[in-house]
Order: structure tokens, then C-alpha cells, then sequence
């Protein structure tokens, strides 16, 4: 199995979801995150003092696939969260051991 | 504001414009300020500035997202700046010097005049209209009259901003709202409330503002709503509120601040502010209830946000009736503003599409209709009566139809005009921020600040 | 709300239900109304009001979990829009009309007669308890005396939502606050605040409601969280408020309206009410250091929620009392009300094991009675002084022990009938949320909504 | 708080301190209490209480970092608590009795007999400063005039606040505020507003509190933060607020309540009261426009804090002069305020290198100091004048020479005093928290809470 | 080693905490999420515009552990996490190449 | 590729990003943690019923680097978030398979 985490810009977030369903993907997790790269942020300012906002608001989305559904996996989502644009974020891949539902104890594959 | 006579005809038509008013021979005699009257007024000047700041500009700004909150409280609170300085220059003049019967004159242009009867540090009463069949004494200073209707001109184009939320330019906001503020507002307050103004004379009621403000500012919010086209996302991204808990506190200081709003419009410390105060109160619980049971029964669950807005709407609705109807007329309006106001929030925008952000229209302008009518149904004859006029304004069909007429001349008045107005802006700075600025919050792409 | 005269002895028991109490000849003549004196009651209706909306909603808000914000905001929204009509409908009617010793009349049905002085928009002053001995001259019409007395109706069974919170189902909530406005808030009021009233004419001391709001709420809320039962989770979740800044805002803002509440009291702009005033803020003060130093030597650090907590007992503390005593004694009231309720909030409550979510019993019903009976301690006879009682109510053990009937019967009346209408309202709906409701909060559960 | 009568000379330096001031054949007659004038004074006083909580306590809260929000909050709410104390025992005393030119009397120690002309429940109005040459009667109960002054006592250290923000311990901001409320603040009241105060004998004019209020708290501010030195991590952490929209409330509340500080200190409902609102609101909206578009064309973009802090200069400037400008004056006052007040916020600070929180010095002391002078330039007579001063004080350059005595006196005796009781504060308790208490931030290691 | 990530409900943090305190596990790092998965979430309403709640809040615990005690701690949380209901959650475990200890710089078995 | 995962004070954040600049990194992601380890919390007084805060806000640092660079980020990062008190927090280090730039659709070391 392989855990795909995706950073990706916000409001993305549901044309992703929507992508990976037809996969078959039953699940994700989801989180807010910050994130710097060559995406250059806001200045803000606050009485006077300006304060450089070097990190900008992402979602990490992390999804736990076979091994063999994790090619589509990818594509899926880095068609969904395209924009061309400058800080459309990453998606790294990660290898996972064993998987576990809590609620039944199914494993890997089941565990899905 | 309650209109001292109210008369069947037309107001003189003498060309005052630009004239200080004389105090004619005719005129009732300066009465003296009443410590008890003056003291309720400015009372209710500080009440109804909190139904703007913070009031309005919590009940919208918790209705956005995150991404938009400080810019939405932005909007209500430079609106507070741009019209206090508008009105003190030319705003007050236009809208309540006698003029004649469409606008007023210039003679109170930077509130020159206002300090005239200041003698050692005090100040008598005032005769509005002076010189005009209809002149009126007031106890109280003129100063405090000034600055009660000025927290009136400020809250109505705050309204506006609901429609436009999540993506209006703010230099557009600046420029738009200091225009819309003269050529709207000042004259439609002149022809309501001034003694000469045509609309009071042919008999309308509208004791705090039904049409001046809400019908007004509800008309304009859904023109600049269709005129900016839908929100980014609109349909598709979720748009939940960020915070809840700030629209239900706006709405209870809005609730708390109308009764300077409407009690205030009295102007005095007496029975009518008393009545007007208890069904403003009523008809507000009506409406929140009618708009939760409504919800609760087709939706499944009584919303707090529906609650609020309900509440919202039969403060509208009673605004116009609130000095002529008695307690049992307040609950039929209460009830009535909360269910129609529930469908025109809920179903009817999604019916006709428009992106009515924060419901401008469907609750200020839907609710101001049902009121202006429905004062015409309950008005209750002894508390619009007067001397010259023993019986009063008592409700029927006669007077639901004036009221129709009050109800159109602003719809069509403030339509047209707030197109206008809003085309000049778009020459001049554009109204709508670009794309990105909006995906990215109006907060950071025009304030350079978030919340965190 | 000062009686006008302390009488020792039974009120009449004169038949009066559902009859319209005539303008007897023994009445005294209805005084014109004292614009002074109508400004200030209407701002302090204004005032009473804020204290629920926003202010207890946002105590209370900020005290609970995330997933409990908005439910528990709504349950002041709702009550305060429910408990209006009610009041509009029979509430007033059974709580201030002349009636009998136990129950008003139904004279003021659906507020039936309320505008019978209106003459030309003015209206006059009106007789409380007409036709009785106790009747009193009021220089305020009586839709602002109504309006003033909804306030005190709606914030009551708003302070009993402290002790359920978290758990209750809010059609509970809905058909339980109806029935116990009507059958045990009017009739409490009226045996103290009426003339007629049986336990005001006992000689019982309660400016502004230490009895008839403070510990008939407190003590109906100790009976519904013995009924509900403990929170899911209680003593092992980690049940930290949301957000102490609302609790905090909150707090303030009932400090602030509270003015209202105890100088709005006297029912007239004069000394009664400077007086009010300033002993409600030096006991709230006393009160809130009392709590936070406490706090600071048996915890270690003084909170910013104790500091809160400790100002709201020394307010419900000093209500009974502020219109009888001096500052030095408001300044015992205070320190008193300060310390012990610290001490009933944080040990009484897990000695004795309810769980009292917000401590409704443990601030409310323990500092009114703290309040009560020290009235009876410090009480300044020229401020109870009439013309037929010239030496007024002066403190004194006799007096302790009056106040102690008073704390007592609406100890019983209220407990008693609390735990009626709760088994009622179980049968028709039940009362508590599931399980899983509750887990999950009643934002969702509830109301569909949920703060970000 | 309008001097009834503006003397050219020095007070009479009887020595009076501990001696009740008997009521000198000369005084003038004590009058009866106006129910209008009173209205408003009890209403001004809760406006007035409303600025500090939860206004002040928003607005500097919302400014800070999220771990300092809830100690930030509790600063102004404990000095609430802390001051009514004082003031009742020994403060109110030494500023409002007629005492010497220098310092009151003890002849209110306690508070005692201000209940003396209590008859039946009612109060009379008051001489201010009996037997003093400018004895002045007032038509409000003293117990109103007390309450009113009371909230001026709080509002004026926790204005301090905002110096020292996110690193003081709370020890010793109890221990320092006690001292110097009875040390600096009492002092600084009577010299301007005591009729024997030497400094309003002068002929400085001060309405509602430029001097001793908010230069008073602005130079506290500044040694205060150059005693306690920067924050760490000052210039290189992120400080940015945690939650602007709890400083545009807290801005809001503000203004409302200034309607009772500037209308407030008319002491009466009247024309001056009026024009003290008109040209407060005039001033406030001016001086936000100039901070937004000083900063609009210098930064770039408009903020909301910046717009928020813009109002609150304007209505420092206001303040010494919103009983004797006309709306013309107003808006140069306004204007003047925020430009200046947005550099000294902006680039002064940074220039000379101190850390100003939230600049306590930047807004209030400069802008206070702005207002105090332009008072001389814009004074109009007749809102001055007064029988033994026909002509008023109109503004001169004598005049504007005059309020620069004023301004010097109390930058110097705060400055001094306020460096003194700090050593002392040292020197018990100590001033700052550990690095690793100001890390982990107030809210945890002052008060054991925090904000979710 | 082994990190061993576990996403459950969040009432159940103290509990699974407190269950692997036996095991001798001194630390653990734990962020707020979303989870999308079989459990449906509610629908929200706002001025009648319904809003499907896609997303849950579910906590998410991340713990290294030396890779013998993993089997443990994996049965400990889904002891501890489980309700038997859907929407209990997921344990997934990746392999861990180093860890250091900040403080100290101690590495790998010593800085858990 | 290696993701290092780093746990570390709130405060040091700033300082720990500065430090990584040098070295060619050229992103990285952030959260917003609590942690639970040998730094004991405060405890909160609520009412009278205490908490003890057993989480402390932590931030995590997620950052992807080709694997020669590793241990040299591990030391930056070790060196830049270092306060030698208790609860400077941890380094770990997992294996990555692949690394994907969404805007472009490079791959791996490229990606980054
Ligand atoms: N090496 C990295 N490790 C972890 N996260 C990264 C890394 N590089 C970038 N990111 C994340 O990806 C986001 C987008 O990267 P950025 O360089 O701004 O633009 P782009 O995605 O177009 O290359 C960043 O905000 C950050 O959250
Ligand atoms: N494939 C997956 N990858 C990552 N997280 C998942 C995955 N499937 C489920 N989850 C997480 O587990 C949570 C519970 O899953 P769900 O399908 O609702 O119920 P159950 O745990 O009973 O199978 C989800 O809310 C989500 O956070
Ligand atoms: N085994 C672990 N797995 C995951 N995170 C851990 C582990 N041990 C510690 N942490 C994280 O590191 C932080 C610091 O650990 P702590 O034991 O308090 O101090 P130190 O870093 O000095 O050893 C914790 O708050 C937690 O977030």
C-alpha cells in the first residue's frame, strides 16, 4: 500500500475529492497546513509594522491506496488540483507497512 | 419620525433651494429643549450608531468566510466615516431644510446655522420646516436631531453592503457609497420626512424608516448584486459561514439598538416611544419564531442563523408601523415578515438566481414591503392623531393603496438611481476586485490583514 | 421595582380573575408622565434586554464546548423570543394586574387596554394595582412599565439554560420555558412586585428580583440537571470552555445592562436610582476581587473566568438590596457574594455531585439568597421611606427573618413546580438528547450549523 | 465635566483636607434634581463603563497574540474591579471635594453622606465644591455624579494597558494601578475639574478628559514601557494580532460609549450635550478617514486596525474640546488627529525605538495633546460663556498658550509619579514575567486558562 | 522503528493515550483533521442553502515506537479507539530511517 | 528522497525556516501540533475543575529533500530549533518513492 500525501491549494479541496472517487477511493484525511515555497505571500500590516506572510494556507490531503491503484491515484489528483499557476503544490509517496480498521480489524487491503 | 401633520395635498413648491429658511410669522413659536425628551434622543442616537458598529458589521461580517470577516466589517465601518462627512457637509441640509418638495435647500450646508440659538452653553428646541405649511416644533436642540437622522443615513447604505459581501472593490465602496448617500438617501429622506416632502404629503406612513431605509437600501443591494454578478464558486464551493456566533451577537445588538431606531423616531420621551418600543419587541419574537418554525418544519431543524435573520426581518417589517399599530397588528406583521422573508431568503434567490450574498434584498426589502403595507392594514387612529387632523391615520383599503405609492416611487427611484450610480463608479475605479483577489479574501488582497 | 408602600398584613382576596380592574374613586389620579423618568425606563428596557441578548448568550456561549457554542447561544435567542409572546399574551397580564394575593387577572389579556390613555399619540401615567390598597401612581405610561417588566421575564428562564446545558433537546426547551414563564414566573412576580401580592405585602424586601428572578431561576436549575443527569463524560472529558472572551464579553455586558436591571428598578429617573447604581457597581466589584483572590490564594492564579463568575454574584447578589442600602454595605454584599459563591461553584457543586454545567444554582440561586437576607441586614430606612411608612423597612433580625420567608417560598414554589413541568414535558417529547447527540454537539445535532 | 464658571487667578488655598466642607451662606442654593438631566447621566454613566468592558478590553485584547488574549482582557476587567473599589474608599474624595487647589478633602471618605439629602427615596441635586468660590449646583443627585466620574477612573489606567501589554505580571499591575489612581489620577482631577482645582482655575479648558484622561494614561504608557522594556522577540517574531475583528468591536463599543463621556460631560441633557455629540461623532469619522488614507497612500492598502485606530484618536482629540468646538473646528481637530496620530503610531515609534504594545503613547498621549491644543484654537464662545463670563473662552493664541500649561503640568507630574510607583511595584513584587512565562504566553502562566 | 499513525475519533484521544502509557511509550504528537470516509456526516443549513458535511473532525496521533513494540501499540489504540461504530478510523505504519532528539541530540532508540 | 518530519517549539519556527535557506530548500509544510511527551503542561482552573493541559502546541515541519541532502537539513534543523530545555521536540526521517510538482507535472528531484 502507499500513503499519497498531496499539498495542495484550498479551494481544490472538493474537485479533488470528487476526482478520486470514480477510483474507488473511500477515504482521506484531511488537514490544514501552511506552506512556503516559491509562492510568495501577502505583506500584512499592523499598525505600521509589516509583517512579510511567508506561509500561505494549503490542505494536505492524505490518502492510503494499494500499490497498484497509487499511479491513478496521482494523476487524479494532480489533474483535479492544477491551476498552472505558482504554488499548486506537491504530491510525495510514501510506502506503507500495514493498515488496520479500527473498528472491525480488518487488515491492509480490507482495512481500506 | 413621526410627521407632526399629516396632510392630503401637495407641499408648497417655493423655490428655496440654496435660501436659509426665515422663520416665518406663521411658524409655531422655538419651544424649549425638555431635558427628558433631549435625553431619550441622544440615547438613541448612541443606540442606533451600535446597530451599525458594531451591530451591522458583526451580522454580516459573520455570515462570510473567513477569508472575507475584516473586510466585512471593513465595509460597515468606513460606511459609518464616509456618510458621517457627507452628511455634515451637505447630506442634513438636502434632506431636512425646507427646500421644497423634492429636496432641501443648502442652508444647513456644513451644519452652518446649528449652534445659532446656543446662548451660554444652552440650547432651545427647533421648528423643522421652518417657513413651510407643515413646520413643526421639536424639543429637543437641533444638534441632537441632526445627529439622530445621521445614524440613519449611515445604517441604510451599510445595508446595502449584504448584497455585494465577498467581492466589491472598497475603492468602489468609497466612492459609490458618498454618491448613492446624496442623490439617494437625502432626497427620499426629504420627500418622506421633511415637512414639504411630497411623499409624506400625499399620506404615506412610515414612522422609522420602512421605505427611507429598507425598502431603499433592499432595492439597491439587488441591483448592485446583479449588476457585480455571482460570487466565485457561487453554486459549487461551500460557503458556510465562519462564525455564527457573530451574526447571532450582531443581531441582538441590532434588535437592541432598533429600539433607538424606532422608539427613538418619537422624537421625544412619550406613550408613542413607549408603543413603538413594545411591538417593535413583539413583532421582532414573531418574526424570529415564524421564520424558525417555518425552517423547522421544511427543513428539519430550526437554524440559529434563521432564528436571527427572522428576528432581523420583523425588525424591518414593524420599522414603518411602529408608532401607529397596537400589539396584536404587530404580531400578524412580526409573523408574516418571518415566514415570506424565510421563503424569499431561501427559496426565491435560488428561484431567480441572483447571489444576494448576506439577503439585502430578501430580507430588508421584502421585509420593508410587507411592513409599509401592513401599516396601512393596523395603523391605529389615536396615535397618528393630531389637531388638525382629530382622527388620524386610522388603517384601510385607502391607505394600504398610498402606501403602494411610497412603496414604488422608492423602488423605482433607488433602482434607476443606484444603476447609475454604480455605472459611474465602474468608469471611474471598477467595482469588482479581480479573480484572484477574491479566491484569496477580500481581507489580505484589499486590507493586508487576516484573522487567524 | 420599588413598592411604593410596605405594608405589614394580607392583601385583599377580592374576586378580581378575568375581571378589569376599575379606576376606583380611593385610586390615586393618574399622573401625567415625567418624560425624565419615561427616557430612563426606556433605556433601561434597552439596557435589560442587552443582558440577555448578547449578554448572557455569550457568558453562557463561551463556557461551553465548540460543538455547544451556537445551541447554547440559541437557547437565550429563543427564550427571549418566546417568553415575549407569552408575556404580550397573558404573562403581564397575570403578573401585574390587580387580581387577588396569588395571581393577577385577566385584564390585560394579549395586552388588551394598553393604549386606553392615548390621546393624540400622548399618553399619561397609569395606576399599578388599581383598585386595590396598594394602589400606586406610576409617572411612566404603562406599554414602557410592560416593556421594562418583559426584560426581567425573558432573562429569568434564561438563566435556568446554565444548568443544562449541553444535553437538553431544544423542543424541550421550547415547550418547558412556555409553560414555566406562566405558571411559576408571573406568579412569583406578582406575590412580590404587585401590590396585591402576598409576600411583598408580608413586608418582604426585593428591589429588582433576588427572589422572583435570582433564586427561582438558580433553583430551577439545580431540579432540571438533578432530572437530566451529568453530561457524557462528565469528571473524565476535558469539558474546557470554547472560549473564555465571549464568557468574559458576556460578563461585561450583563455588568453594563444590570444597570438597567437595579436602577431601572426605581421606575423613575431620581436618587432611588443614582443610589441603585452605584451600590450594584461597588458590590460587583467587591464581589468579583472577592472571587479572584480566593481563587488566587487556594489555586494559585486567579482567573479571568473567576474574575467574570465573581462579578455576576456580586450583581445577582446585590440586586435584592440596591435600592435599600448604602455602599459600605454593598461592599459586604459583595465581598460575601464573591467568596462564597467561589466556594459553591468549585466545592459545594463536587461535594454534592449534580452537575450544574454553568452554575446556574451555584452563582444564581446561592448568591440571591446571600443577597436576600443580608438585605435585611443592611437595608437604609430613608430609602424604603413613604408617607405611611415614614421610618421605611431599616435592617434589623426581624426583617433578616421576612427575607427568609421570602427565600423560601420560592425555594419550594419554584423547585416543586420546576420538577412538574419537567415530567410534564418528558412525556410530551423527553427531554434529553441521545447519546450520540450529544457526542457529536448540539450545533450539528440540533440545529445543522457549526462554528469553524 | 463643563466648569460652571471659568476664573482667571488661583484657588483659594483654605486648608479644608479631612474637614467636611459646610455649605457657605454663599453657596448657591441646592437645586432640585432634574429627572431629564438625570436620565442622561445614569445613561452616560453606563455608556461610559460599556468603553472599558467590554470595549477597551476588545479592542486591546483583539490586538495581542493569541496566547495573551484572555490576560489581556482580564487587565481591563480586574482595573474595573480594582478602581470602583478605590474610588468609593478614598478616590472619589480627594478628586471631587473642595479640599485646597491642590487635592480634595476626606469629607467623602467612603462615601460618606452622600446619602444626606435622601428624603423618602428621593434625591435632591448637589453643590459641587461648597463653599468654594466657584460652589457650582448641579441638578443631578450626587450619588449620579459619583457613578459618572467613577467610570472616568477606571477607564483612564486601563487605557495604560496597552503600553505594557503581553509582559507585566499581574501582581504588580494590582499593586501599581491601586497607587496610581490615588496618587496620580485623583490629583490630576481635581486641579482641572475640582472648582478649586488650580489648574482649571488657570483657565485651561479641558471638557471631558484630554488632559487628565488620556495624556495622563499616554505618558504612563511611555515610561511604563521604557521602564519594563521590549517584548522578546520584539522586531523578529510574528506579532501579529491574533483577532483584528475583536478590535473593530472593541473601536465600536468605544465610540458608542464616548456619546457618554464627551455628551456625558455636559452633566446635564441639554443643547451643549448635543453639540458635544455632534462634533464627537464629526471629529471621530474625520480622524479614521485621515489614518486610512494616510496609510492608503503610503502603505498601499487601507487596514481595518488602521481604520479602527484612526477613530479612537479622533475621539482622544475630541475630548478636551467636544463641549466648546462647532462642527467645523471638529473636523480639523479630526483630521489633525489621525494623520499625526497614524505617523506617531507608525514611525515614531520605530524612530525612537520604544515598544508601545498597542500604543498607549502613539494614540492617547499624542492625541491628547493635539486636541488639548486645538481646543484654544477652535473654542466658540458662546458654548463657554457662562453670566460671569459673558464672552465664554473663544480660542486665541493666549488660549492655546494656556492649554500648553495644562498639557506640561501633567506630562510632567504623570511622568515622574508614574516612574516612581513603578520602582516601588519593583521593589515588592516585581514588574515583568519570566521569559519563559512571556513565551508560553500570559493567558497559561498568569491566569492557568487559554483560548481554543 | 516504526511510525505508527492512527486517525480516531476525537473523544477518544485521552483513552488511547492513556492505554499506551503502560506500554512505556513517552510521547506522542497529535493534529486536529478531516476525515472523509464510509461514516456520512451531517447536513448544515445556512439561510436555506444545505451544505452536505463531507468532512468529520477526526484527530490524528502520530507515535514512533522501537518496531518490536508496534504490534503492541497498534492493538493498544485500536483497543482503546474502538466504539464499534463506523467512522472509528484507520491505523496505518511506515518504516522510520532515523530519529533525533533535539535537545540532546540523542538518536534513533534513545530519542523516543 | 527523504521527508523529514521535524516536531519542534512554536517559537522557533522563523528560526528554523532561516536556517534551511542556505542549504537550497526551497519549501516546506507546516502544522499546527499538539504534543505529548516529558514537558509536562500547565494546568488550567476552570470553575474550579482543574485541567491538566497534557498537550502542548507544537509545530511540525514537513519537508522533502533529495537524500544527500538530509543530513545536513537534520543538523540545521537540529541546531536552529535547539533551546537545550525540555520539549525541543524530535526528528524523524521516512523513506520517499516519489515526488510530483503538480503545476508542472515534474517528477522527484525536479518536483522539489
Ligand atoms: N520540499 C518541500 N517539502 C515539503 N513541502 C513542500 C516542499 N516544496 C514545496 N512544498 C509545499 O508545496 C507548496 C507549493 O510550493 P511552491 O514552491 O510555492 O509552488 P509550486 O507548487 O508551484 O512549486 C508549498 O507552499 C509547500 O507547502
Ligand atoms: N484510505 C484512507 N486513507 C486515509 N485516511 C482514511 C482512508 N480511509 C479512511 N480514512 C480515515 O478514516 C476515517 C474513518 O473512516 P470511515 O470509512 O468513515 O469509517 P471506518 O473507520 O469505520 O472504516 C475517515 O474519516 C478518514 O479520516
Ligand atoms: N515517540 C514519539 N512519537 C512522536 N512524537 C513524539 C514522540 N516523543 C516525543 N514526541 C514529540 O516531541 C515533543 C517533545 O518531546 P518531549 O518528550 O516533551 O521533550 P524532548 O523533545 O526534550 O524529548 C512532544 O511534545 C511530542 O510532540
Amino acid at each position: 500500500m502507499k500513503l499519497i500525501m498531496a499539498i495542495i491549494k484550498p479551494f481544490k479541496l472538493d474537485d479533488v475529492r470528487e476526482a478520486l472517487t470514480p477510483l474507488g477511493v473511500q477515504g482521506l484525511t484531511v488537514s490544514e497546513v501552511k506552506g512556503f515555497g516559491r509562492q510568495k505571500g501577502q505583506t500584512e500590516i499592523y499598525r505600521g509594522a509589516e509583517y512579510h506572510v511567508n506561509f500561505l494556507p494549503k490542505v494536505k490531503i492524505e490518502v492510503v491506496v494499494p500499490s497498484d491503484l497509487a499511479d491513478q491515484v496521482i494523476e487524479a489528483i494532480a489533474k483535479a488540483a492544477q491551476t498552472g499557476k505558482i504554488g499548486d503544490g506537491k504530491i510525495f509517496v510514501l510506502d506503507i507497512e500495514r493498515a488496520v480498521r479500527i473498528r472491525t480489524g480488518e487488515v491492509d487491503g480490507e482495512a481500506l | 419620525m413621526t410627521r407632526p401633520q399629516l396632510k392630503w395635498g401637495l407641499a408648497s413648491l417655493a423655490p428655496m433651494l440654496l435660501a436659509a429658511a426665515p422663520a416665518f410669522a406663521a411658524d409655531p413659536k422655538i419651544p424649549a429643549a425638555d431635558t427628558g425628551d433631549t435625553a431619550w434622543m441622544l440615547t438613541s442616537t448612541a443606540l442606533v450608531l451600535m446597530m451599525t458598529i458594531p451591530g451591522l458589521a458583526l451580522f454580516y461580517g459573520g455570515m462570510v468566510r473567513k477569508k472575507n470577516v475584516l473586510a466585512t466589517l471593513m465595509q460597515s465601518f468606513a460606511i459609518t466615516c464616509i456618510v458621517t462627512i457627507v452628511w455634515t457637509v451637505a447630506g442634513y441640509s438636502l434632506a431636512f431644510t425646507t427646500g421644497n418638495a423634492y429636496i432641501g435647500d443648502m442652508s444647513r450646508f456644513m451644519l452652518n446655522g446649528l449652534a445659532q440659538h446656543i446662548v451660554k452653553g444652552v440650547d432651545s428646541g427647533f421648528i423643522l420646516g421652518p417657513g413651510s405649511d407643515g413646520a413643526a416644533a421639536q424639543t429637543i436642540p437641533e444638534s441632537v436631531y441632526m445627529m439622530f437622522q445621521m445614524t440613519f443615513a449611515i445604517i441604510t447604505p451599510a445595508l446595502i453592503c449584504g448584497s455585494f459581501a465577498d467581492r466589491m472593490k472598497f475603492s468602489a465602496l468609497c466612492i459609490f457609497i458618498t454618491m448613492w448617500s446624496l442623490v439617494v438617501y437625502s432626497p427620499i429622506a426629504h420627500w418622506v420626512w421633511a415637512p414639504t416632502g411630497w411623499v409624506g404629503n400625499l399620506g404615506v406612513l412610515d414612522f422609522a424608516g420602512g421605505t427611507v431605509v429598507h425598502i431603499n437600501a433592499g432595492i439597491a443591494g439587488l441591483v448592485t448584486c446583479l449588476v457585480l454578478g455571482k460570487r466565485v464558486g457561487y453554486g459549487t464551493d461551500n460557503m458556510a459561514p465562519y462564525n455564527v456566533a457573530y451574526a447571532v451577537i450582531g443581531a441582538s445588538l441590532l434588535w437592541v439598538g432598533w429600539f433607538g431606531f424606532n422608539a427613538g423616531s418619537a422624537v421625544g420621551s412619550n406613550g408613542r416611544a413607549g408603543m413603538a418600543m413594545a411591538v417593535t419587541q413583539i413583532a421582532t419574537a414573531a418574526a424570529a419564531l415564524g421564520w424558525m418554525f417555518a425552517e423547522w418544519i421544511s427543513k428539519g431543524k430550526p437554524s440559529v442563523l434563521g432564528a436571527a435573520s427572522g428576528a432581523v426581518a420583523g425588525l424591518v417589517a414593524i420599522t414603518p408601523a411602529s408608532g401607529f399599530v397596537l400589539p396584536g397588528g404587530s404580531i400578524v406583521i412580526g409573523v408574516a415578515a418571518g415566514v415570506i422573508c424565510f421563503w424569499s431568503a431561501t427559496s426565491l434567490k435560488h428561484m431567480l438566481g441572483y447571489d444576494d450574498s448576506l439577503d439585502a434584498f430578501g430580507v430588508h426589502c421584502v421585509g420593508g414591503i410587507i411592513g409599509a403595507l401592513l401599516t396601512g392594514v393596523f395603523s391605529y387612529g389615536p396615535l397618528s392623531a393630531t389637531d388638525s387632523s382629530p382622527a388620524g391615520s386610522p388603517g384601510s383599503l385607502h391607505q394600504v393603496m398610498i402606501q403602494g405609492i411610497g412603496v414604488l416611487t422608492t423602488l423605482i427611484y433607488s433602482g434607476v438611481m443606484t444603476y447609475v450610480l454604480l455605472m459611474i463608479t465602474k468608469a471611474l475605479v471598477g467595482l469588482r476586485v479581480t479573480e484572484d483577489e477574491e479566491r484569496e479574501g477580500l481581507d489580505l488582497a484589499l486590507h493586508g490583514e487576516q484573522i487567524f
